[in-house]
């Protein structure tokens, strides 16, 4: 018969990595990014998708609930805080510290996952945050810093990388506590076999590899 | 009869109408601002509905409690005081708008709007919009639009109220070509038109019928001051006694009774040019002679219109310049009127 | 107008121009032709037109009757008929495409009957083209309203004296004589289409060639890039301006 | 109106009323109380009234000259402004947040010098007004424009003949006369503003009592419960519907 | 001379005026439709601006060259055709509408705006909102609103085109009192108009002027077919000869010359109703006898208009029914029209 031609539903963050992903194994991949609870959603509204790609642990558990999965997600890769400022650092910030006060400092919200894993850093780190802005998404967040409107925001590493030259990078060595996982699994109702493929092509080394190269952490 | 019948109210505009207008006639529908007059054409054409009653045309019941029928199923044309010409379509095309929504092919509808157009000396404008016509014109296109489609009942309202002295006698004779053997109601406040157009006449006063019949019939005879006034005589209102009317003071005004004049209440109507006014009792031969007290002095052109005061009633005498200088006539003024007898009807 | 009136209204119209300015500042112009003949700018482009001429023909037969119907309403049903019309467009558009998911979804109000028929809209263009009516039909709606309440009728009423059946007065007098406000409420409803985005998402996803528009586009590129993102958003506005442009050159007044 | 536009009628308004009810389906009836007392909720409501008010009066300030003066223009000046006002429009809000930034934030093109001055817009209250003037200010030109234009003048200069001075004219006879227009843009100017959301979300930020809206609320909370999104989201639908009835209750048209 | 002075032209309508009227005169300016008057009133009121020339009122320029004064300093009041009362405003605030705008106190307005609904007959509509009013109902508060304000000039374009003939004698004489002693244009197709109300009179034609002057020279002597239709004269053109007129085919009408007669092209004005008609020559005394051919016959109530031609040009003679009945009056009879020289006026 045909070739297989997954459908992907995947977190935004996975944009970049999942496209050069395709072209590298030279497949066909039709992609859905978003923000991954909308994804979900989406697809308890029938989206045609055969894979679901999600950038947290809570909205997977969500997918799993709303009985929208077929088998068992399946870990791929990990993510972690930094802390960066637009290029140049105008504001001077060092790290999350005192350097901090009077600047303006934008995270994510609580309610989203990356501001949950901000929210945890602080605490391990005992710092309190006085942000000017709490973003719903990681996107938001980086998008105030390369503006040069913040002076810092706390974003995955993986956006960092991705912004380049735009944004200094500064590590936080208390965000390893803190891990962002990624989860993929099949979707109830798709093709299974394309939906196979394709999380093989993720979880195998040569996907691992270039997940690496655009600062994702091991599975 | 199966011309066209109003028995109706519209309550909002305090209007009831009760009216019968007999097929192939024109009738002259007149009365002050606010009459109602309107109001009877909105009923004919079903831009009004009326609260109660029935409106019939030709037979035809129209609105009533049986139903409505909407304006475009009644073959009824309507000219207005606004012209109202489509503002989107230019002179010919406005003309040829009846003729194209009664299925007329463009051709033929091209044709007869463009005849119908130099009939009303418009062949000369038909590619100009409306708002590049000035008054008169835009009212000239109008009745050509309406007049193109041939209707069963042509219905004017005021339609030469904004018209020329020069153009309003070719109208008024398009309109009698037009108008012959058709059911036709004209709302006029000109005289000329009433005596030159319509065969019977409608009087309306505060949404009421006051006096409606043939124009031979009712404008000698006016028994309303409206009617008085438009026909230019003096209305004088009493007891009808034997060959004259006896005022409210008791003065009789001796005329000529019509074979219906009866005892009672009854009016006499006399010509403005009929009455003298002097000083003191001319004291000639077949006249009235009777005092009054003048109210107002008005110039009209050639002559001066003196209304004086007649047993508590307005009578008016037109004289020349010279006699009123002579007389010394201003308000308040004690003068003697003497009548013709001959011109006096009574009825 | 007042002579003083001209200090707020080039203030009014700096405020809206300068932002557009400011965006053509950020635009990475080098990179632009490259961009522009991109595989996937280009079908972002041509999904965003197709699916606008589509959602304003369809606006334009549902819309122009209700806005009809509504100029001809007074009292209280016309005040709960122009509130509905307007909700969708106060709807801040994510809700909208939730809204529109809960009913033509799968699982939805109507969408399970659909579904149950074999006909499932969500995430093809059709849905694209449902979230586009939805939230840019009302701008027809609301704008011809007012045009055709203005409009005392009285033209209506002599062409109805002079034969028009009511069908022949909507097509000869009524919409010719309002041909202002339904081309630009035409336009509205094109560039509302044109910039929609959140119900996209929500409701139709975002799938390159199926149901990825380009304000989709830009979204995703912003992701990374938020200058390419510009540059691709330049595209919508060019558009937009060559859409308003033309109406705006038949949005002639008919003077009475 | 002929009797066969009744169909599209009704097939168009369903279409716009239906999936408000697949959202009323949806919301969680049973925790609303408890949502809609929420402090997040009361302050994010605040907020947005407090934003949308302030709004809408400057979109008055110097969207009303701004239209007086386009339908007093002719020709090509009157394509490129009418143009240029409608754009903000038809950008997909995130793109118009972005072209703020450009402009007004503190690198942008007019936002570096006033920054030099100490005047920082973003991540204020002050940002939230100005994202929703940018995107709801052309509703009301537009809304208005098209009355002002329709209005042939005539009014205008017997007013003037009476002694009216073009100021007097403005406040005494034209603007009332446009009333409806007046006030069903304003109406949609305020409908649009409480709605807004990308434009705020990327020029001014989200923090809870500043800059936090309700719809920005809404999209946060939708990250975490959709349902709970929607029940938020019907506060706003709700709000929307008691400006758009009010307004529509002043609308009635002034027939000539 | 510095009443109103008037050199302009407006191109695109093709009108082009050269024009002065006395201080405190009232000027009706009357023309056929199209004629360019409503024109001349809108370069006067400021609505419309001259693409060359200048208009000036009392001495002021107030469009040309070196300017042009906006409408609202003009000091100059207009009542228009449409009585385009505010729809937003009711009766009252309409008629004062004009006072507040210059200043005067709410109290004041209010009882000189209601001072003048009373004198114009609307005092009962003061809370009515125009829709609610009837066409001459609007008019007669327009004529309120504009008369309020006690102008400096009055620009009146056919302010009585829809009143009804009870109501326009009164509203005559309130505007003989209003406009005495002041500068004053009226535009009408009445003629009664000009003889109650005007001391001079413009002709225009064609967007020209083609006669002005006092009532009392320009009227009797009409030099325009316009003129002579709307006194109701007929007018011949031809050739002065000694105690005559000579037209093209050589015959000559006898008539009375007045002083300024001269040889060489001229005219005679003839009263309809001194014109008769005959069979044969009737040969009677001091009177003409001329060959004519019927052209039109035309009902006007009382008497029949017959219309003939004499040497080319129209003749209307009236008749009484029974005399056309008597001639067998129809379209191509030969007849002879005789006309008492005295009658004739020579200039
Ligand atoms: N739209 C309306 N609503 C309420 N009352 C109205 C309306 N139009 C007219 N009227 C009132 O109805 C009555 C009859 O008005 P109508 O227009 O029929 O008078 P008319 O005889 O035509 O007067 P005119 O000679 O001034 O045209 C008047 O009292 C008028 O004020
Ligand atoms: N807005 C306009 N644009 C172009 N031409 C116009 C306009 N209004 C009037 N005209 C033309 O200018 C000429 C003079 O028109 P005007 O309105 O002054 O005539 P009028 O003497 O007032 O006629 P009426 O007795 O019909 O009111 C006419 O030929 C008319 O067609
Ligand atoms: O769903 Mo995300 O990648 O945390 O914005
Ligand atoms: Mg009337
Ligand atoms: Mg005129």
């Amino acid at each position: 018969g045909e070739e297989a031609h997954p459908v992907v539903f995947a977190a935004a963050s996975l944009t970049n990595p999942f496209a050069d992903l395709a072209e590298n194994a030279e497949v066909n991949v039709d992609y859905s990014f978003g923000g991954s609870n909308g994804l979900v959603d989406q697809l308890v509204g029938g989206a045609p998708a055969d894979v679901f790609a999600s950038a947290n642990t809570a909205t997977m558990d969500r997918a799993v609930e709303e009985g929208v999965t077929a088998g068992e997600p399946v870990r791929f890769a990990t993510n972690l805080l930094v802390l960066v400022t637009p290029a140049g650092n105008p504001a001077g910030i060092t790290g999350l510290d005192e350097s901090l006060d009077g600047a303006k400092l934008v995270i994510c919200a609580p309610e989203v996952p990356c501001g949950a894993a901000t929210a945890a850093l602080a605490e391990t780190v005992g710092i309190t945050l006085e942000p000017v802005s709490e973003e719903s998404a990681v996107t938001d967040v980086l998008g105030k810093v390369t503006s040069g409107e913040a002076d810092a925001g706390l974003v995955y590493a993986t956006d960092a990388a991705g912004a380049g030259e735009d944004v200094e990078t500064l590590e936080i060595p208390e965000s390893s506590q803190h891990v962002n996982e990624y989860w993929i699994v099949a979707v109830k109702g798709g093709d299974a076999d394309s939906a196979s493929s394709f999380i093989e092509l993720v979880t195998a080394a040569a996907g691992q590899e270039l997940l690496a190269d655009f600062g994702f952490g091991p599975a | 009869m199966t011309g066209i019948r109003v028995d109706a109210a519209v309550r909002v505009r305090d209007v009831v109408l009760d009216l019968d207008l007999p097929e192939g006639s024109c009738t002259a529908a007149i009365g002050p601002n606010g009459a109602g007059k309107s109001t009877f054409v909105g009923l004919l054409s079903g831009a009004l509905r009326p609260d109660t009653g029935t409106v019939a045309i030709h037979g035809r019941t129209v609105a009533g409690p049986g139903g409505f029928v909407p304006p475009h199923k009644r073959g009824v044309a309507l000219l207005e005081q606004r012209s109202l010409l489509f503002p989107h379509l230019d002179v010919l095309a406005n003309a040829m708008f009846g003729l194209r929504s009664r299925g007329v092919p463009r051709h033929t509808a091209r044709a007869e709007a463009l005849a119908q157009l130099e009939r009303v000396g418009c062949a000369d404008l038909t590619h100009r919009r409306p708002n590049q016509l000035s008054g008169g014109q835009a009212q000239r296109v109008a009745l050509a639009r309406a007049l193109a489609i041939k209707p069963d009942v042509v219905l004017l309202d005021e339609p030469m109220a904004a018209m020329d002295v020069a153009a309003a006698p070719e109208i008024r004779s398009l309109l009698r070509t037009h108008l012959a053997g058709r059911t036709s109601v004209l709302v006029t406040h000109d005289l000329l038109d009433v005596l030159t157009l319509a065969s019977h006449v409608v009087v309306l006063e505060r949404g009421r019928v006051v006096e409606q019949g043939r124009v031979a019939d009712v404008l000698p005879r006016p028994r309303s001051q409206f009617l008085a006034d438009f026909t230019g005589v003096n209305l004088l209102f009493g007891d009808l006694v034997d060959g004259g009317l006896r005022l409210a003071d008791g003065t009789v005004v001796a005329g000529l009774a019509g074979d219906d004049a009866t005892a009672g209440p009854g009016w006499a109507s006399i010509p403005a040019n009929a009455v003298g006014l002097h000083l003191a009792d001319p004291h000639g031969s077949p006249r009235n002679a009777v005092d009054v007290v003048v109210r107002a002095v008005e110039p009209r052109g050639p002559v001066v219109r003196v209304v004086v005061d007649l047993a508590g009633q307005a009578l008016a005498a037109d004289l020349t310049t010279g006699a009123v200088a002579e007389l010394g006539v201003e308000p308040g003024l004690r003068l003697v009127a003497s009548i013709k007898a001959t011109a006096v009807t009574l009825y | 107008m007042p002579r003083w009136t001209w200090l707020p209204f080039a203030l009014g119209l700096t405020f809206l121009v300068v932002p557009l300015a400011g965006m053509l500042a950020r635009v990475p112009w080098a990179e632009l032709p490259a961009l522009l003949v991109s595989h996937e700018a280009v079908e972002a482009l041509g999904l965003s037109l197709l699916t606008c001429v589509v959602a304003t023909a369809v606006s334009l037969v549902l819309g122009v009757p209700l806005a009809l119907a509504m100029s001809r309403m007074t009292g209280r049903t016309a005040v709960v008929v122009r509130t509905l019309v307007t909700i969708p467009m106060v709807l801040p558009p994510v809700v909208a495409g939730l809204a529109l998911l809960s009913t033509l979804g799968r699982r939805g109000l109507v969408g399970q009957h659909l579904s149950a028929w074999g006909i499932e809209i969500g995430f093809t263009t059709v849905a694209v083209v449902c979230a586009q009516v939805f939230v840019a039909m009302p701008f027809l709606v609301i704008a011809l309203e007012g045009a055709l309440r203005a409009d005392s009728g009285d033209y209506g009423t002599v062409a109805a004296n002079l034969g028009a059946s009511p069908t022949r007065v909507l097509w000869r007098v009524t919409l010719p004589m309002s041909m202002p406000a339904l081309v630009s409420g035409a336009a509205l409803t094109f560039a509302r289409a044109l910039g929609e985005f959140g119900a996209t998402l929500t409701f139709a996803g975002s799938l390159a060639g199926t149901t990825r528009t380009l304000p989709l586009l830009v979204y995703l590129t912003r992701e990374q890039d938020t200058d390419l993102a510009l540059a691709l958003a330049l595209v919508l506005v060019l558009v937009a301006l060559v859409v308003v442009a033309v109406s705006a050159r038949f949005n002639r007044p008919v003077s009475t």
